[in-house]
C-alpha cells in the first residue's frame, strides 16, 4: 500500500454561527483541535440578531452568550475570523486548507474592546448587524458581547485607509495601541482531518417581490429588522415602534411565505422556520405593548409541526389573540392618507378579496443558501440541489458528496435552532469517527506552578481597580477608590489600571502578586462573566488558587448606569469595592474533584437511532452496550420500506443490523429490560432484567416510539381503513387493493393535534403525500385524496407536495371540528369531507382509507426510564431534553443523552442525524480521561442538617439527597453544578456553596 | 470607684506566629502599651485572659508566658470560633484587647521542694508552658524537685514551641520526653499515645505532683496509668475549659457543679473534681 | 370531653399493653385551672393519666421528631397537620407513628379568660359544653365556650385530623373557606403603618424563642438567631428591628409549611399577636401556590416544588 | 407613718421631683416597670408585673462599653447609670431577689459596677400581698408576703391607706423627704391584722430537697422531668433571680460598642464548645442544671434557695411545666407521675 499521510487530529469547522460554535466546542471537548473559520469579525452568526427564540421564549442573546465565551476561550478552539476558506485539497483524514483572512486592522489580543475609538470616530455607516435601522462607526465591535472583544475597521469606509493622513482620531483615544491601519491581508494553511461546513444561510432578497411594497413602503419591514426593533440592544432599546416615524404600531401584519413556497421565484421550497418566528414575533410584540396590540398573521399552511410548537400556535391563537388568516396576498400598498399605513389586499380560503389596513407590515423572509459557497463547493466537487443548498446523501444525516467534509445547519436546507444545533453535534461526531486513533494529539492542556498554600496566612489583599479607558475612569474618581481601597482590612496593596484586562496589566498582577505577598486578589472593572475566567486564569499562573479571586463590576453596574453623577458613582464604586474586598477575606482555595471515569456507553433501544447511535461510539473507539426490549433489532423502522427520498429500507435497515452485529466493540442484547439504575455521569450502573449489572459512563436513551392505534374511523373494523404503516406493506407488494383501487382516501392528522395529543406529528404530511405519489405510480388511474388540515410538507418536501398536486392528487382541507366522516359500505367505504373552497360536503367511495396516525411514545418504559436516571418526560411522555433550543440531545442529568422518535416525532433521515449527535455529546463526555469537577459545588454542615429534604427536591442537577440512615444531605459533587438553589432553600443554613457561602454574603452586606 | 472587670487593657500584637504545621494554631505575642499596664496584669501560670478582637468579640485563652518574661504575653490559639479566625487574620501593629488576669493558678507554692510532671497533649499545652517556664526560671529552679514533661502530639507539625522544646531537650533543669501519635519522615523522637509513654517513662509519683492538660481522650486513658504509678487525686491536677463569657463568675455558662471554671477554676486537683459533676 | 377522656385513656392503654407501642403523647391534667399539660405515658397504669379537656392546646407534634420506637400520639386536627408536614420532612417515621385522631372545635385561650375576667384569678372552672362556668375567690362567672375560644380554633378549617390510625370522637361538618379577614385588613394599611404596628407590637418580644421552641416546624439543629457565622441578626432584644426580623424569618421559614395551630403566639409570654404574621404567609402561599402544609401526605412541600399551573401572579413578564 | 391611697400620685410626682421614679404601668393585658412621668400613670397594688425588678438593674441589654481602635489610639468608654431612683411598688418577692443578686453581682473576687451602682442609687419602696395568687410560693422559699429583705420601705395594704415601715437608713430619708404623716396606732393594728390576713395558700414542701439534691445528680428521674420541656428561654428570662449573659459585639469594623445580654442555661448554645462538645447536651441535662441552680448550687455558695416563690415561670410556662410539680417530683412526696 502506497504511502498514506498521515491522520491529523484537528478538524476545520467554517463557519461560527451556533452550528459551527457547537460543534466546534463538542469536537474540542472531545479530544480534536478546532479552526473555526468565519468570515465576520465575530463569531455568533444569526443568533445574536434575534431577540426571543421559539418554543420557550427565550432570549437568544442570553442563551448563545455562554456559548460564545466558552467558545471563545476554549484552549482548544483557534477561532480565525474575517476569514473565508478558499481551497481545501487532499483525503480524509489528511486536508490541506487555505485560507484568505482579511486585514482587521486591529489588533484582537491588544484591543479590549472599550469601545473608546468607536466613540471618537467620526464616520457613521449603516449598521449591518442593526438592519441598517442604525448607524455604526467604521470602527466597530459586531454587537455588545462579541468574540473576539475587540473592534474592527470597515476598511470600505475608513477615512485613514482612503487617505492615511485624513483622520486618526481612533490611533489617538486608544490607549491600548491596538490600531494598525496598515495591518495587510494574509493566506493560511492549515492541516486537518475533517471539514465541516455551517456557513449557515442568507435572508431572501425581497426587493423582487415588487408587490409586497418593501423598499417604498416605509411600513413594510422584513421580520429580521422586526427582530432587532423588539431586541433590547437593538436600535430602539426594545421600544416597539416604526422605524420610519417613531410611531407605536396598534395593528401589524405577518405575510407569510416571502420567498418561500414560490417556484415562479426559484423558490419551491418551505423555509421551514418562518411560520414559528412570525407566531413569536406576533407573541412577543404584544407583550412589549402596554396597550392592545393587534397582530394578524396571513398564511397559507401553518407549518408549526416541531416539539412544542403546536402547543405554541395553540397559546398563540386561543391566549394572546393572535389573528391567523389563511389566504393568499396580492399585494401591499399605501393606504394614501398620509399616516403611512399599509393596506393588504388578499383572497380568502373561498375566493372573496379583501382588504384591511395596517400600521406595520413584516414580511416572513425566507431562507437562501449562502451565496459564498457557490464558488467553494464547485472548486471542492461539492454536490450542491437545485437550490443551491448542500445536497446531503441520503440517510447520512451530515454528509457530504465528499468523503471526510460534513456539513450542519441550514446550508444544507432551512432549519430552526435545535435541528441545526443537533445537525452540528452529528457532525462533530461523523468528523471525528476517522481520526479517532489521532484523539488527543493536537490539543493543548495548560500547565500551572505549584499552587501556594496559603491556608491560615493573614490575609493580604491585592486591589485593581480599572479605569476600562474612560468608561470607568470618566466617571468613577479610581485614583480615590483606590486611596480609599488602601485603608480597608486586609488591604496590602491596591492600585488602578488603565485596562486591567490587558496583557500587560496581567503581568503586573502577577508580579505584584509575587511581590506583596498577596493571598486574595480583588479587580473592580466589568463584567465577571466575560472577564472573570480570564483574571483567574492570572491568578493560578501566578500559583495561586482562583478561587482567591473576587470580582466587582463597577462600570456595567456604576459607571454607566450613574453616568451623570459622579461623585455619587465614586460613592457606589467605593461600596462595591469594599464589599468585594470583604468577601474576598473569607475567600478559601477550592480544590477541584476527579473522579474515576467508565469509559463504555450504554445505548437503550435498538431501534435505527440506538443501532447508529452504537456504531457511533464504537467508530470512535468506546466500547457500546446496546439493549433491545423486543427480540430483534430495527425497531419501527422494520416495518418501513421506502425512505422519504424512496430509498430502500429494508436492505438498508437488514446492513445497519448486520453491522452492529459484527462490530466486536458492541454487546447486543435483545429481549431484555432495564430493572434498576445506580450511580452518575462515568459511573452508572445499570441492571437488566436479565440480571447483568452493565457498568457504564454514558447512556443514550433511545427507546423510540410507536404508531398510534387509531379508535376512530371505522380503524380495526373496516378492512379498507388502515394506518400508513399498513398501507406500506401494501404499497410495496404492489397489492391489487392499491393496483385496483378507485379511489384512495388519505386522512391526516389521526391522532395528532386533538385534546389528548396536542402535537403535530410532524412526518405524517409527507408520508401521505409520498405514499400518494406511489398510488399514483402503481395505479395512475385512481383519484387520490388528501384530507388535511394543514400541509406540513416542509423544507424540500414542499417539492413533493407541489409534485403531488401535479400529478392530480386531491387535496381537501377539513378543519379540527368539522372531521371527515367514514362510514362502512359495501365493498368499500363512504367518506365525507365538506370542502372549504365550495363549503359543501363531498362524498368519496373509498377502496382505501389510509390513517395519517400519530407517532405516540412509550409511556411505560419511559417514565421507568425517567425515573432511573432521574430525567424528565415532557406532558405527551416523551423525553425532554435539557434545553429546546440549544441542547437537543442532552439532560440536565449529565451524562445521559437521547435520539430518535424517544424525543419526539420525526423522519428516519432526522433520527439518524439525531443518533449522530447523541453520539457527538456523548463523546465529549466519554473523552475525559477522568470525572473533574471545577468543586464549586455544595456542601453540608452536617452538624446543622436537619435532614429535612428541601435540597433534594429543589436540586435540578439531582445532586443531593438525603442519607436514610444518618439523616442528612448528601452532595454528589460529580452531579452538582453550584447553582445555589439549595443553599437558598435551606432554612438550617446547613447547604452552601464553595465560593459564596452565607457567611460570604452576610460579609458582603455588612460591609455596606 | 470599683474596678470595671469587663474593660479590656489595649495590646499591641506584635508577632503572629503560626506555630503548627496544619495552620490552624498560631501564637500571638502581645506587648504591654505602657508600663503601668504591666502592673495592672499581675499573672501566675494557669491563668487565663480574655483576648477581644475589637468589632468581633471576645474569647478566654490560656497564658502561655510566664510572669517571669516580662513586657509581653504570649497566647496560642486555634482556629475554631469567630474571635480566633479574626485573631489569626490580624496582621501585626494591631491593638488587641486582653482582659484578665482570671482564674486561678497551678499552685505553684505547694510545688515546692517536690518534683513535678507536667503531662501536656496537642495544643493544650500552652499554660503548661507557662508553668514549666516559670519553674525553670533560674531564681526559681531551686525550689523544685525534678521536673518532667511528657507532651505529645499527633505529629511533629502538630507540636508547639519546637524552638523551645529543642532548648529544653537540652537543659539539664528538664526532663523533656516529646512523643507523636504515629511514625512520621524526619521524626526520629519517641512514637505512641501519651497514656502508653507515661506508663513506660514511669515518672515516681514520690513526693510529686502530676499536671495533666490535653483532649479528653487522652486525660481519659492516662488518669488510670498516674493512678497505678501512685499520684493521689490530691497530687493529680487538672485545668478545665468550659465554654466561658464573663470569666469573673456573673454570666453563668461555665459552671460544674456550684463551681464556675472561670472563677473557681480553672485548676482543680482530681480530688475536687471528683465531688464535681461531670459537666465539663 | 370527659366521654373522649375516658376513650383516651382506654385507645393508650390498649395499646401499651398490646405492646404495639411504647410511649403514648398526650395531655394529663395541668397543675392550673383549664391547663392541659403534655405528659408522656409508658405503661398502662401512667396511661390511666391521660385526659381530654379545653386547654390541651399544645401542639404534640413537637415531641414526636425524629424518636426511638414506636410512639402513639393523641392528635388534634392541627397536631396531625404538623406531624404530616414533619413526615415530609423526614422528621417523623410515620411507620413508627400511632395516631389517635380526637376530631377538636377548639381550645380555650387563657388569655381571653383574662380579660374577661379584668384580672380576677380562675381556680376553678366547670365545662358545660357551649358554655363553661368560671369560679374563682367570691365569684362565678359564666361564659360561651365560642367566646374564650383561641382565635387560631377560630380560624380552623382542619378540627378533624386529616390522617389518623385510630378516632375517638365523631368527625365535625367541615367548615366553610375561611376569608383571613383581619390579614386582608392589615394588608390594606399603609407602609407606615405596618411599620409602626409592628414596631409597637415587637418591643414586647424579649427573645426568649417560646415562640420558636412551640413551634412544632422550627427545629434546625442551629437557628439562625444562634449563628455566629455568618451572624445574621443581633441577639439583643433591645433593637426591635432585629426582633421583627426574627419573626419575618422565622414565619419565612415556615412559608407552606405553617399549619396555623397557634402554638407560637399561645406560647408568647408577652402576648405578642404572632399569627398575623403567619397567617399572611398561609395566606399568600394559598393564594400564590394554591398550596396548606399539611393537609394531604401526597401535597408536596409547597415552596420545594413547581408546577406549570403554579398560578404565581407575582412573576412578573417584562 | 401612712400615706392615704389617693395621695400615692402626690407622693409620687414629689419623689419625681428628685428622683427618677419606676413604676408599674399597665401595657397591654399585663404591668410592667417603666420610669414614670406623672405620679398618675403608676398603676400600684396590681400582681406582679410581667417581667421581674431585676431587669432594671440588670437590663436584657446593657452597653458595657463602647471602643473605637484608630490610628490615634483606642479609646473606652463605660456608661454608669448612677441616676438617683425610686423603685416604688416593688412586691417583697422581687425585691428579695434582688437581695440574692447582690450575691451573684459583688462576688468574692469581682463586682460588677454597673449592676452595683444601680442598686446603690436606688431607693426600693414595696408593697406587701394582702392577697397573694394561688401560684405563689414565696413562704415555701424563706420568704413571704410581707418580705422586708432588699426593702428600704414596705407599704401595708390597709384598705384607704398604706401604712409605711421603714426598714432601713435609706428608706426613712425618702419617707422623710416626702413628708409622711407618722401611722396611728389604730393604722398599725389594722397593718397588722392585713398582714395576719394574707394566706399564702401554696405550699411546696422543700424539707430534704437540698439533701436529695445533693446526692440525685445521676438520678434517673431527670429523664423523665424535663420531658415536656421545650427549651425556651420564658422561665428564665421572667425569673427575678436568673442572671445568665452572654456578651457580644455590636461593632461596625473596630468602632462600636460590647453588649450583655440576657442569656438562658436553657439554651443549647449556652454551653456549646468551639469544639462542638456541650457538657449539658439536651434540655434533661439543661434544665436539671436549672433546678440544681437554684435550689442546690446557690445554697452551696450562698446559703440562700435562689427562687423567690413569685409563679412567674408556673404562669408562663407553655408547656405548664410547674415548678412546684417538679420539685415535689423531686423530693419524691405524693407526687404526682405527669411531669
Amino acid at each position: 500500500m502506497s504511502t498514506k499521510p498521515d491522520k491529523v487530529g484537528a478538524v476545520l469547522v467554517v463557519g461560527a454561527g451556533i452550528a459551527g460554535i457547537q460543534a466546534s466546542l463538542d469536537l474540542a471537548e472531545s479530544g480534536y483541535y478546532v479552526y473555526l473559520v468565519e468570515k465576520s469579525p465575530a463569531i455568533g452568526g444569526t443568533m445574536p440578531m434575534l431577540d426571543k427564540t421559539f418554543p420557550t421564549n427565550d432570549c437568544s442573546m442570553c442563551i448563545l452568550s455562554p456559548k460564545l465565551v466558552e467558545c471563545g476561550r476554549h484552549l482548544n478552539v483557534e477561532t480565525i475570523t474575517n476569514s473565508e476558506v478558499a481551497d481545501i485539497q487532499g483525503e480524509p483524514g489528511n486536508f490541506k486548507v487555505t485560507i484568505n483572512k482579511k486585514a482587521r486592522m486591529v489588533d484582537p489580543d491588544k484591543c479590549t474592546g472599550c469601545g473608546s475609538c468607536a466613540e471618537e470616530c467620526p464616520v457613521k455607516v449603516d449598521d449591518d448587524f442593526n438592519q441598517g435601522l442604525n448607524k455604526r462607526k467604521a470602527i466597530y465591535k459586531l454587537y455588545a458581547q462579541a468574540y473576539p472583544n475587540a473592534y474592527a475597521i470597515d476598511t470600505t469606509r475608513c477615512l485613514k485607509i482612503k487617505k492615511p493622513k485624513a483622520c486618526g482620531k481612533c490611533l489617538e483615544v486608544c490607549q491600548a495601541n491596538a490600531i494598525d491601519h496598515l495591518m495587510q491581508d494574509e493566506t493560511l494553511e492549515l492541516q486537518v482531518g475533517s471539514v465541516i461546513l455551517c456557513p449557515g444561510f442568507e435572508k431572501y432578497d425581497v426587493s423582487q417581490l415588487w408587490y409586497y411594497g418593501y423598499g417604498k413602503l416605509p411600513n413594510v419591514i422584513t421580520s429580521m429588522e422586526f427582530e432587532r426593533l423588539l431586541s433590547a440592544s437593538g436600535p430602539f432599546g426594545g421600544h416597539l415602534q416604526r422605524p420610519a416615524d417613531g410611531q407605536e404600531p396598534k395593528k401589524i401584519a405577518w405575510l407569510q411565505c416571502v420567498g418561500s413556497r414560490n417556484c415562479r421565484n426559484e423558490h419551491g421550497y418551505c423555509s421551514s422556520v418562518c411560520c414559528m418566528y412570525a407566531i413569536k414575533e406576533a407573541v412577543i410584540a404584544k407583550e412589549h405593548t402596554k396597550y392592545p396590540l393587534d397582530t394578524a398573521i396571513f398564511f397559507m399552511d401553518m407549518r408549526t409541526y416541531g416539539k412544542d410548537f403546536e402547543k405554541y400556535y395553540d397559546r398563540a391563537r386561543l391566549e394572546n389573540g393572535v389573528r391567523f388568516i389563511r389566504s393568499r396576498v396580492f399585494e401591499v400598498t399605501d393606504t394614501f392618507d398620509d399616516t403611512g399605513n399599509c393596506q393588504i389586499r388578499y383572497s380568502n380560503e373561498d375566493g372573496t378579496i379583501v382588504t384591511e389596513d395596517f400600521d406595520l407590515v413584516v414580511l416572513s423572509l425566507g431562507l437562501e443558501p449562502p451565496s459564498g459557497m457557490v464558488q467553494l463547493a464547485d472548486k471542492l466537487g461539492l454536490e450542491l440541489n437545485k437550490f443551491n443548498f448542500c445536497e446531503s446523501p441520503s440517510l447520512t444525516g451530515v454528509g457530504t458528496s465528499k468523503p471526510g467534509i460534513f456539513v450542519a445547519g441550514a446550508f444544507s436546507g432551512p432549519r430552526d435552532i435545535p435541528e441545526t444545533v443537533m445537525q452540528a453535534s452529528a457532525a462533530a461526531s461523523d468528523s471525528a469517527a476517522v481520526l479517532a486513533d489521532v484523539r488527543g494529539t493536537m490539543t493543548k492542556a495548560k500547565e500551572y506552578p505549584a499552587e501556594k498554600d496559603v491556608a491560615g496566612e493573614v490575609i493580604r489583599t491585592g486591589v485593581f481597580i480599572c479605569h476600562c479607558g474612560i468608561n470607568i475612569g470618566g466617571v468613577v474618581n479610581v485614583p480615590e477608590v483606590v486611596a480609599y481601597a488602601k485603608t480597608l482590612p486586609g488591604v496590602a496593596f491596591a492600585d488602578e489600571k488603565l485596562y486591567a484586562c490587558s496583557q500587560d496589566t496581567s503581568a503586573q498582577i502577577k508580579e505584584a502578586i509575587d511581590q506583596y505577598g498577596l493571598n486574595r486578589v480583588v479587580v473592580a472593572s466589568c463584567s465577571p462573566r466575560t472577564h472573570e475566567p480570564m483574571f483567574q486564569e492570572t491568578l493560578k499562573e501566578a500559583g495561586l488558587n482562583a478561587n482567591l479571586f473576587e470580582m466587582t463590576n463597577i462600570r456595567d453596574q456604576c459607571s454607566w448606569v450613574h453616568m451623570q453623577e459622579p461623585e455619587k458613582a465614586t460613592a457606589k464604586a467605593k461600596d462595591l469595592v469594599k464589599m468585594a474586598i470583604y468577601k474576598s477575606a473569607l475567600l478559601e482555595p477550592i480544590d477541584g474533584v476527579t473522579l474515576d471515569m467508565n469509559h463504555d456507553a450504554l445505548v437503550i433501544g435498538g431501534g435505527v437511532a440506538g443501532i447508529t447511535a452504537s456504531l457511533g461510539l464504537s467508530k470512535q473507539g468506546y466500547k457500546v452496550y446496546l439493549v433491545e426490549k423486543s427480540a430483534e433489532l430495527g425497531g419501527i423502522a422494520n416495518q418501513l420500506r421506502f425512505g422519504m427520498r424512496g430509498e430502500d429500507l429494508p436492505s438498508y435497515i437488514s446492513d445497519l443490523v448486520a453491522e452492529v452485529n459484527a462490530d466486536a466493540n458492541i454487546k447486543v442484547s435483545t429481549g431484555v429490560e432495564i430493572t434498576d439504575v445506580h450511580g452518575f455521569v462515568g459511573n452508572f450502573e445499570t441492571t437488566l432484567s436479565s440480571g447483568d449489572v452493565i457498568p457504564h459512563g454514558v447512556t443514550i436513551i433511545a427507546t423510540g416510539a410507536r404508531e398510534y392505534k387509531p379508535t376512530e374511523y371505522l380503524y380495526g373494523q373496516n378492512k379498507n381503513v388502515m394506518t400508513l404503516l399498513e398501507l406500506e406493506s401494501l404499497l410495496a407488494n404492489k397489492d391489487s387493493k392499491v393496483t385496483g383501487a378507485k379511489n384512495v382516501v388519505f386522512v391526516q392528522c389521526v391522532g395528532s393535534r386533538d385534546a389528548e395529543r396536542p402535537y403535530c406529528s410532524r412526518i405524517c404530511c409527507t408520508k401521505s403525500v409520498k405514499q400518494a405519489l406511489k398510488v399514483k405510480e402503481l395505479n395512475p388511474n385512481a383519484n387520490v385524496f388528501v384530507l388535511y388540515r394543514d400541509i406540513r410538507t416542509y423544507g424540500f418536501f414542499e417539492e413533493m407536495y407541489r409534485e403531488a398536486r401535479n400529478k392530480g392528487v386531491i387535496f381537501v382541507r377539513y378543519s379540527a371540528d368539522n372531521k371527515p366522516v367514514v362510514e362502512a359500505g359495501a365493498d368499500s367505504v363512504k367518506v365525507t369531507v365538506t370542502d372549504h373552497v365550495l363549503g359543501i360536503p363531498i362524498e368519496i367511495n373509498a377502496d382505501i382509507v389510509g390513517l395519517a396516525a400519530a407517532i405516540v411514545p412509550d409511556k411505560d418504559t419511559n417514565s421507568k426510564l425517567s425515573q432511573f436516571y432521574k430525567v424528565p418526560l415532557n406532558q405527551e411522555g416523551f423525553f425532554l431534553e435539557a434545553h429546546m433550543k440549544l441542547r437537543p440531545v442532552d439532560f440536565g442529568t449529565d451524562g445521559v443523552f437521547m435520539c430518535g422518535l424517544a424525543h419526539g416525532p420525526k423522519n428516519l433521515e432526522e433520527n439518524i442525524s439525531q443518533a449522530k449527535a447523541a453520539v457527538g455529546r456523548a463523546c465529549t463526555v466519554l473523552a475525559k480521561q477522568s470525572i473533574s469537577v471545577e468543586g464549586k459545588s455544595a456542601f453540608v454542615n452536617e452538624r446543622k442538617c436537619a435532614g429535612c429534604g428541601d435540597c433534594e427536591a429543589v436540586c435540578p442537577a439531582k445532586a443531593v439527597q438525603v442519607d436514610a440512615i444518618k439523616k442528612v444531605a448528601v452532595v454528589n459533587e460529580a452531579l452538582c453544578k453550584g447553582c445555589g438553589a439549595c443553599a437558598s432553600t435551606c432554612r438550617c443554613g446547613a447547604i452552601n456553596v464553595k465560593g459564596c457561602t452565607n457567611q460570604q454574603l452576610i460579609a458582603m452586606i455588612k460591609a455596606l | 470607684m470599683m474596678k470595671n472587670p469587663y474593660l479590656p487593657l489595649p495590646m499591641k500584637l506584635v508577632k503572629n506566629f503560626t506555630e503548627t504545621e496544619d495552620k490552624l494554631i498560631h501564637t500571638f505575642t502581645l506587648q504591654f502599651l505602657s508600663e503601668e499596664d504591666e502592673k495592672s496584669f499581675p499573672y501566675m501560670p494557669g491563668q487565663f485572659a480574655e483576648l477581644c478582637v475589637f468589632g468581633k468579640g471576645e474569647a478566654p485563652f490560656g497564658i502561655a508566658s510566664s510572669p517571669t518574661e516580662p513586657g509581653f504575653l504570649k497566647f496560642s490559639v486555634a482556629k475554631v470560633g469567630t474571635v480566633s479566625t479574626a485573631l489569626h487574620m490580624m496582621e501585626e501593629g494591631s491593638i488587641v484587647g486582653v482582659r484578665g488576669p482570671l482564674g486561678n493558678y497551678y499552685p505553684v507554692d505547694q510545688f515546692k521542694g517536690k518534683n513535678v510532671v507536667i503531662i501536656g497533649g496537642g495544643f493544650a499545652f500552652t499554660t503548661l508552658r507557662s508553668l514549666a517556664t516559670y519553674m525553670m526560671h533560674p531564681d526559681r529552679r531551686g525550689d523544685f524537685g525534678k521536673i518532667t514533661v511528657i507532651y505529645g502530639a499527633r505529629n511533629p507539625g502538630l507540636l508547639l514551641y519546637k524552638d523551645e522544646l529543642a532548648a529544653w531537650e537540652a537543659s539539664p533543669d528538664i526532663d523533656l520526653i516529646t512523643t507523636v501519635d504515629r511514625e512520621a519522615e524526619g521524626w526520629n523522637g519517641r512514637v505512641g499515645f501519651i497514656p502508653a509513654v507515661t506508663g513506660e517513662v514511669a515518672p515516681s509519683a514520690e513526693n510529686a505532683h502530676a499536671i495533666i492538660c490535653g483532649p479528653p481522650v487522652m486525660i481519659k486513658f492516662t488518669m488510670p496509668v498516674l493512678e497505678k504509678l501512685g499520684f493521689t487525686p490530691e497530687t493529680t491536677i487538672m485545668s478545665l475549659e468550659n465554654r466561658m463569657k464573663c470569666g469573673i463568675g456573673m454570666c453563668g455558662r461555665c459552671n460544674v457543679g456550684g463551681k464556675y471554671v472561670c472563677k473557681d477554676g480553672p485548676i482543680f486537683t482530681r480530688a475536687q473534681l471528683n465531688e464535681l459533676p461531670n459537666e465539663y | 370531653m370527659q366521654a373522649i377522656a375516658a376513650q383516651v385513656k382506654e385507645a393508650a392503654k390498649k395499646l401499651l399493653e398490646d405492646k404495639k407501642v411504647d410511649l403514648v403523647v398526650g395531655f394529663a391534667e395541668g397543675s392550673l385551672p383549664l391547663r392541659g399539660t403534655p405528659f408522656f405515658a409508658r405503661t398502662p397504669e401512667e396511661a390511666n393519666q391521660l385526659t381530654w379537656n379545653r386547654g390541651c392546646e399544645n401542639n404534640l407534634a413537637n415531641f414526636l421528631r425524629k424518636r426511638e420506637g414506636k410512639v402513639a400520639v393523641v392528635a388534634k386536627g392541627c397536631d396531625v397537620r404538623s406531624i404530616v408536614a414533619l413526615t415530609k420532612e423526614n422528621q417523623i417515621d410515620r411507620d413508627n407513628l400511632y395516631i389517635i385522631g380526637v376530631p377538636c372545635d377548639g381550645m380555650v385561650d387563657r388569655k381571653k379568660v383574662g380579660k374577661l375576667l379584668g384580672g380576677k384569678e380562675v381556680l376553678e372552672v366547670v365545662d358545660q359544653g357551649d358554655t363553661i362556668v368560671l369560679k374563682g375567690n367570691g365569684f362565678a362567672e359564666t361564659a360561651k365556650l365560642a367566646d374564650l375560644l383561641h382565635n387560631s380554633c377560630i380560624d380552623c378549617r382542619y378540627g378533624n385530623p386529616v390522617v389518623y390510625d385510630e378516632l375517638i370522637g365523631t368527625l365535625m361538618p367541615e367548615k366553610a373557606e375561611e376569608d383571613f379577614a383581619e390579614i386582608k385588613a392589615f394588608e390594606a394599611k399603609t407602609t407606615a403603618e405596618r411599620r409602626a404596628f409592628m414596631t409597637e407590637e415587637f418591643s414586647k418580644c424579649i427573645r426568649c424563642y417560646a415562640c420558636r421552641n412551640a413551634c412544632p416546624m422550627c427545629y434546625c439543629t442551629e437557628c439562625f438567631v444562634d449563628c455566629s457565622q455568618p451572624e445574621w441578626i443581633g441577639k439583643s432584644a433591645a433593637n426591635v428591628q432585629d426582633n421583627i426580623l426574627f419573626q419575618a424569618v422565622r414565619v419565612f421559614h415556615s412559608a407552606g409549611r405553617c399549619a396555623d395551630c397557634g402554638a407560637c403566639e399561645r406560647a408568647c409570654p408577652m402576648g405578642i399577636n404572632l399569627r398575623l404574621l403567619t397567617r399572611k404567609l398561609v395566606k399568600d402561599v394559598k393564594v400564590l401556590f394554591n398550596a396548606e402544609a399539611g393537609v394531604s401526605m401526597d401535597d408536596k412541600a409547597a415552596m420545594a416544588t413547581f408546577a406549570a399551573d403554579d398560578p404565581e401572579p407575582f412573576l412578573v413578564k417584562e | 407613718m401612712i400615706v392615704s391611697k389617693k395621695d400615692i400620685p402626690n407622693l409620687l410626682d414629689k419623689m419625681i421631683a428628685e428622683y427618677e421614679v419606676i413604676a408599674p404601668v399597665k401595657k397591654d393585658n399585663f404591668t410592667v416597670f417603666k420610669p414614670v412621668a406623672s405620679g398618675t400613670d403608676a398603676v400600684v397594688g396590681e400582681g406582679n408585673t410581667k417581667l421581674p425588678a431585676k431587669e432594671l438593674f440588670f437590663p436584657q441589654s446593657e452597653k458595657l462599653f463602647s471602643y473605637s481602635v484608630t490610628e490615634e489610639g483606642t479609646k473606652l468608654e463605660a456608661p454608669m447609670d448612677d441616676k438617683k431612683k425610686v423603685l416604688f411598688g416593688v412586691r417583697p418577692c422581687d425585691a428579695r431577689s434582688l437581695k440574692l443578686l447582690d450575691n451573684v453581682f459583688d462576688n468574692d473576687k469581682f463586682q460588677d459596677p454597673y449592676y452595683l451602682t444601680r442598686r446603690e442609687n436606688t431607693v426600693m419602696v414595696g408593697i406587701g400581698c394582702n392577697s397573694p395568687a394561688s401560684t405563689c410560693f414565696c413562704t415555701s422559699v424563706n420568704s413571704g408576703p410581707f418580705d422586708t429583705s432588699g426593702l428600704d420601705l414596705l407599704l401595708v395594704d390597709t384598705g384607704d391607706a398604706y401604712v409605711v415601715e421603714l426598714i432601713t437608713e435609706k428608706g426613712k430619708a425618702l419617707a422623710d423627704q416626702a413628708g409622711l404623716t407618722a401611722a396611728s396606732d389604730a393604722d398599725k393594728t389594722a397593718a397588722a391584722a392585713a398582714k395576719e390576713a394574707a394566706v399564702v395558700t401554696c405550699q411546696v414542701n422543700t424539707d430534704g430537697l437540698k439533701a436529695k439534691l445533693d446526692v440525685n445528680f445521676y438520678d434517673p428521674i431527670w429523664e423523665r422531668i424535663h420531658e415536656k420541656c421545650l427549651g425556651c428561654g420564658a422561665c428564665t428570662y421572667l425569673c427575678p433571680t436568673c442572671h445568665c449573659f452572654d456578651i457580644v459585639d455590636d461593632a461596625v469594623d473596630c468602632t462600636g460598642c460590647r453588649v450583655r445580654n440576657w442569656d438562658s442555661c436553657a439554651f443549647p448554645l449556652f454551653t456549646l464548645h468551639g469544639s462542638g462538645h456541650n457538657p449539658r447536651t439536651s434540655n434533661k441535662e439543661r434544665y436539671r442544671n436549672r433546678i440544681m441552680h437554684k435550689f442546690k448550687y446557690f445554697v452551696d455558695n450562698f446559703n440562700e434557695i435562689g427562687c423567690v416563690g413569685c409563679g412567674r415561670c408556673i404562669k408562663n410556662c407553655p408547656v405548664n411545666m410547674d415548678i412546684r410539680v417538679v420539685l415535689e417530683n423531686i423530693r419524691g412526696s405524693e407526687a404526682r407521675l405527669d411531669s
